[in-house]
């Protein structure tokens, strides 16, 4: 191994690095990634798989943004504990009585129809995903003929946005509505419970769409193929994720009141 | 052989999991005496009680074991 | 940006080659320095603050420099800027995040962390938290008073005593920051430790340091965002009127709470759901060091190293079942009582299980006394001692006479606090050279006279303070009482309080000069490191004869090699595969790829440090 | 069990006073947790012994082969250590549902302790055996309402309300233990007492005391500035004395 190493010398073995997309998962073997090297025997079984193949960095972020998605599940389920327990805890009154003063917030009808947006949009999103990994379009990026995978994907991410968009105003639609039945965030139990989830799933709904529109400017900006589908497959996973957890909250806020 | 480790840990941790949860049904509704002599909770927030805890945990040791899973098929 | 009393961290930069595309703000190493840093400040003042608490409650009279005497709340307010410092800014902080940073990568043979911008991005929360935290000892109230627990309603209501206003809200902001950073980097950590692994790595030839930064990484996962849900339901208490926690008709001070109904026992579970996880994951990563060194050093494989990486994993999995116990005589139903009891008790067979290896493994092995070998066999010491009052505390009835006595607080600082810093000692010392090595300069050693000196005052030290704190325990004398002297009866005759707590003020005034004992025995340390920074003896590229692929002279940031000569890192067996042979001990590390070239490889890395 | 004895006679052979032992116990459920503490701990220092000599001796021999024989070295310990684990538990559970489990009999004294910032307040039920209604908003410790009763309450009218716990011997006491303000720790070391007290969730505790004397109450739980100044005093008499000294405090409270 060479002793010194002149700067230039080592950006060019930088730059070289980063054009075979070796980003730093695990040392790669000189050899075909497909065959063996599990050095003895040969097993399969040796081997830690994991990084082989294509699309290693897309697996990478994507294992990243289940994670984030995980620790976020923890912090939804933790609210709803509390809501369960809240909702049956009454109290001895001063007449020595068990009360519990558990008013139920009937939920805006309009909370029905922005469900049905945000499915909808959670399938327009699943629809950009899979623009993102046609095989031939792929293979016509390769060879350099334009960009057909961002052109056919933007009108799917354009109409995800937008459904996003309509559905954070339903929202807001429905907290005036309780608002103009004098239900405020602080009036009772259940309110404090029917703002603060809704309020939560709006803020991650907030950041899903900055991330949409992330997305969609690297779909023009980012040259690189895999840079982009990281992008869409990101935000459509986090999308996906936030669409299931709201069915789960609406039905929780719907009938297990 | 390898994958023993895997499947002792689910299997034991199932064990004590169990373990965990058995005296809660068991006493779920019973003994109305403590009712006011132990935590002064109603049967109902008592339930609710049990049934966050549930929840908690099942949530948790659900995640931890998916990715014991994952990290399994990418050994 | 890189912090200044460092002077080789500047150099690190240039191992991008190690790195590629790794500025100097994401290379994995020099954040693992900064984390380092980070912890090391905070070791400071914690060590400091939990003078200032021994010294007041033996001479309550003793005024502070620049502040005059200290008060019941400010005594509160070290309690609690202690505690939360110690457990998140170092007992969490070092070991989680800093030397998996510096090592984890290197000891997979992974180029870099899965994602270094978010790697970089979670260390500034990170720092961002701990200037939040310090920041509101100088809000008017001073910081908060109501402990690292912080149980509403006296966290949850502003005038329930001073510190609980503004410096309550900084408080909870600063650990709601540092949960965001701890989450991130964990599920960087996950992620790195399961894509990132180089050839022929698999589950079972992964170091038991990485299963402990893999199960301590997950449970941070599941652990903290529960922590930050609770601490958004008690801000929405403070400052916008629910009542998730506070019970209806909550009269304090004379100001009666109206509306809902809330529970504080719910606080109780939400945080100690995260609370005890938070415990192993401070544990977590010092228990799998200590396996490695003591079978590195002791020229031993890990006795059973199946069942290590088991009972690793199932500490972390029951430690999300049983956070119940610390709720006894919280109010908690009995019966849960009982099933939180088993589920306590059931944890402490796993961990018997670790420390049945550890003692097979050292077992008549003649081991070689490094100072890091000396740490680690004082964890096993201290995690023994600390760990035999564990299932104690997990027994309902006796848990109702010994919860919050002092007894409990020696429990968890030898287990915890003690064995974790002896964990951190350990890694100082062991990895110092991959500390140190920059790509102009081989890494150095610590010394280790200096080492032993500091092992052996530190280790009795350690015991000087905390078993005697059993006795006063067992005697009565609760935790976070600023004085043991009771209110004064009639006509000045001692309360039966007073009396009660007269009776430990001997054996507490021991503990203040073994307090202040360890805690100088701590600049041996310090002068030891500043020392070995630049005047070190130069490491060989293996001094400790280690099997583990962070000491891989291609790992070793000395010399990078030119990327396209890097070469292809194969794993061809478990670590810590050692020989005793008549000719005397061998050993292959885990990248030698067959026993022929067992002698070149020894030969490679056989060079004692000078 | 021949090795808890010799465990008792060692500890008070060796520990005296206190702080080199538990403070006196003073109630009916004390000998048993007591006996059962002392085991606990003895068994935990044994085994601390035990590890250590094992480390040193492992240490000091000369080097051999490594052990391999897992079952011995492993399993065997793991399992004898199990079943004595299990052992103190259930142990440890039965009497913890001794004290907890049930409820205090119906003929217990009706005794109620309120923890507020930063003091004990206690309550007695009169001649009325029922404790009359509180109501936060009438708290004025100023006026000596320091629990705000309802005077409107019929039951009220007899209550006494105290600043120490006086109980008498021999006889079970129900104790209510409320908390007015923030959550506060009811613990009476040598009654080896120790209960939260948690707003807005009244908790009984029962027990019965046995040994006259003035003990110590102390807040165990951390509430404030004035924490560590939270506690208050426990006289247990015998119940003659009880009864006057109850008929000498309701004299001089209603003139």
């Amino acid at each position: 191994m060479p002793a010194t190493i002149t700067p230039n010398k080592t950006d060019q073995e930088r730059r070289r690095r980063l054009e075979d997309h070796d980003n730093g998962s695990g040392r790669r073997p000189p050899t075909d990634k497909r065959t063996g090297g599990g050095g003895d025997g040969e097993s399969w079984n040796d081997r830690s798989h994991g990084r082989r193949g294509p699309y290693e960095r897309l697996h990478r972020y994507r294992m990243g943004i289940f994670f984030a998605l995980a620790s976020d599940l923890m912090f939804f389920v933790a609210i709803v504990s509390t809501f369960f327990v809240n909702q049956s805890s009454g109290h001895i009154n001063a007449y020595n009585h068990y009360v519990n003063e558990w008013v139920p917030t009937v939920i805006p009808r309009i909370l029905w129809l922005n469900t049905a947006i945000l499915l909808f949009s959670t399938a327009t999103m699943e629809f950009a995903r899979r623009q993102m990994f046609r095989e031939n379009d792929v293979m016509d990026e390769w060879l350099g003929l334009g960009k057909p995978i961002t052109r056919r994907t933007l009108p799917w991410l354009g109409t995800t946005i937008a459904l996003g968009v309509l559905f954070l105003v339903g929202q807001w639609i429905a907290w005036r509505k309780l608002a103009a039945q004098h239900v405020f965030f602080k009036t009772n139990q259940s309110s404090h419970f029917f703002y603060l989830i809704t309020g939560v799933h709006a803020v991650h709904l907030f950041f899903g769409i900055a991330a949409l529109i992330a997305a969609f400017t690297g779909l023009y900006v980012s040259r690189q193929l895999e840079t982009r589908q990281i992008l869409v497959d990101g935000v459509a996973w986090y999308w996906h994720a936030m669409g299931i957890l709201w069915l789960f909250l609406f039905a929780l806020l719907a009938f297990f009141q | 052989m390898k994958r023993s480790a895997i499947y002792k840990v689910v299997f034991s941790a199932t064990v004590a999991f169990a373990l965990l949860l058995v005296p809660l049904p068991l006493h779920a509704q019973g003994c109305t005496q403590c009712l006011d002599n132990t935590a002064a909770t109603a049967p109902a927030t008592q339930r609710a009680y049990r049934r966050a805890i549930v929840i908690l945990t099942l949530t948790a040791t659900g995640l931890f074991a998916t990715t014991l899973f994952v990290f399994k098929r990418h050994r | 940006m890189t912090p200044p009393n460092l002077p080789h961290l500047k150099p690190l930069s240039e191992t991008y080659a190690l790195n590629p595309g790794s500025s100097r703000l994401t290379d994995h190493r020099v954040i693992g320095l900064q984390y380092l840093t980070l912890a090391l400040i905070a070791v400071v003042i914690g060590t400091l603050l939990s003078l200032l608490m021994r010294i007041h409650i033996v001479w309550p009279a003793w005024p502070l420099w620049l502040h005059g005497s200290i008060l019941p709340e400010d005594y509160l307010a070290l309690v609690t800027i202690h505690g939360t410092i110690m457990l998140f800014f170092v007992l969490t902080t070092a070991p989680q995040a800093g030397f998996s940073n510096l090592i984890l990568p290197a000891q997979i043979g992974a180029r870099s962390m899965a994602f270094p911008t978010l790697n970089a991005a979670s260390f500034w929360l990170t720092a961002l938290a701990l200037i939040t935290l310090l920041s509101s000892t100088f809000v008017p109230g001073g910081s908060a008073i109501s402990g690292w627990t912080a149980y509403p309603p006296l966290s949850a209501i502003p005038n329930s005593g001073p510190g609980q206003g503004v410096g309550m809200d900084l408080w909870l902001t600063s650990i709601a920051l540092f949960a965001i950073a701890s989450t991130a980097s964990s599920i960087n950590t996950v992620t790195t430790i399961i894509r990132n692994r180089c050839e022929g790595m698999t589950w079972e030839r992964l170091p038991l340091t990485v299963w402990g930064w893999f199960t301590a990484a997950l449970l941070s996962i599941i652990a903290f965002s529960v922590l930050l849900a609770a601490i958004l339901l008690l801000l929405c208490d403070r400052h916008t009127g629910t009542s998730f926690f506070l019970p209806t008709g909550d009269a304090v001070s004379g100001v009666v709470h109206h509306g809902g109904n809330g529970s504080p026992l719910l606080w109780l579970h939400l945080f100690w759901f995260f609370g005890h996880p938070e415990v192993y994951i401070a544990i977590l990563p010092g228990l799998g060091l200590t396996s490695m060194l003591l079978a590195n050093f002791s020229h031993r494989r890990v006795f059973a190293y199946r069942t290590m990486i088991t009972t690793t994993l199932l500490i972390g999995f029951l430690g999300i079942l049983l956070w119940g116990h610390h709720m006894f005589v919280a109010g908690l139903n009995p019966f849960a009582s009982t099933a939180f009891s088993i589920s306590t008790i059931a944890i402490a067979l796993p961990a018997s299980a670790k420390v049945l290896s550890w003692l097979a493994t050292i077992w008549r092995s003649k081991p070689q006394y490094t100072t890091a070998m000396l740490f680690s066999l004082g964890f096993v010491s201290l995690f023994i001692a600390g760990g035999l009052t564990g299932p104690i505390l997990a027994q309902p009835i006796l848990d109702e006479y010994l919860h919050n006595t002092t007894f409990v607080v020696a429990h968890f600082h030898l287990i915890m606090a003690m064995a974790g810093i002896f964990g951190l000692y350990a890694a100082t010392y062991y990895w110092f050279p991959l500390l140190t090595s920059t790509p102009n300069h081989p890494g150095r050693l610590m010394s280790e006279t200096l080492g032993r000196w500091h092992f052996w005052l530190t280790f009795i030290g350690a015991y000087a303070v905390f078993l005697p704190m059993h006795l006063t325990g067992l005697a009565g004398e609760p935790r976070h009482y600023s004085q043991l002297t009771g209110i004064p009866g009639t006509n000045g005759a001692l309360s039966p309080t007073g009396v009660l707590l007269a009776q430990t003020i001997p054996p507490n005034r021991f503990i203040t000069y073994a307090a202040i004992f360890l805690a100088s025995a701590q600049f041996i340390f310090l002068l030891n490191l500043f020392r070995s920074l630049r005047r070190g003896p130069v490491a060989a590229s293996n001094p400790w004869q280690a099997t583990t692929l962070e000491w891989h002279p291609a790992m070793n940031p000395f010399t990078p090699l030119p990327a396209s000569d890097t070469p292809a890192i194969q794993i061809h067996r478990p670590p810590c595969h050692y020989q005793t042979t008549e000719s005397g001990g061998s050993f292959l590390p885990q990248w030698v790829s067959d026993p022929t070239q067992e002698a070149t490889a020894e030969n490679a890395s056989d060079s004692k440090p000078e | 069990m021949p090795l808890a004895c010799i465990a008792h006679s060692v500890t008070f052979a060796l520990l005296l006073a206190p702080p080199w032992s538990l403070p006196a116990n003073a109630s009916a459920h004390g000998p048993a947790l007591d006996h059962h503490l002392l085991l606990n701990l003895w068994i935990a220092l044994a085994l601390l012994a035990l590890a250590h000599i094992i480390i040193l001796v492992g240490l000091f021999l000369r080097r051999r082969t490594e052990a391999t024989n897992l079952t011995r070295v492993e399993y065997i310990p793991l399992a004898a250590l199990a079943i004595l684990f299990a052992t103190l538990t259930i142990k440890a559970e039965r009497l913890w549902a001794a004290t907890r489990y049930t409820g205090a009999s119906l003929t217990a004294l009706q005794v109620e302790a309120t923890g507020v910032q930063f003091a004990w307040y206690f309550r007695y039920p009169g001649t009325d055996e029922t404790f009359g209604i509180t109501r936060p908003q009438l708290i004025a410790p100023g006026e000596g309402n320091p629990l705000g009763i309802d005077p409107s309450d019929p039951h009220s009218a007899d209550d006494e309300v105290t600043s120490e716990l006086v109980l008498p011997t021999n006889r079970e006491v129900d104790l209510t233990i409320r908390a007015q303000d923030v959550i506060h720790g009811f613990s009476a070391p040598e009654l080896r007492l120790k209960q939260n007290a948690v707003p807005g969730q009244p908790i009984h505790i029962h027990f019965t005391p046995t040994t006259p004397g003035t003990y110590a109450i102390l807040c165990t739980q951390l509430c404030g500035l004035g924490h560590y100044r939270m506690n208050a005093t426990l006289r247990i008499v015998t119940s003659e004395e009880f009864k006057g000294w109850l008929a000498r405090h309701q004299k001089e409270s209603t003139p």
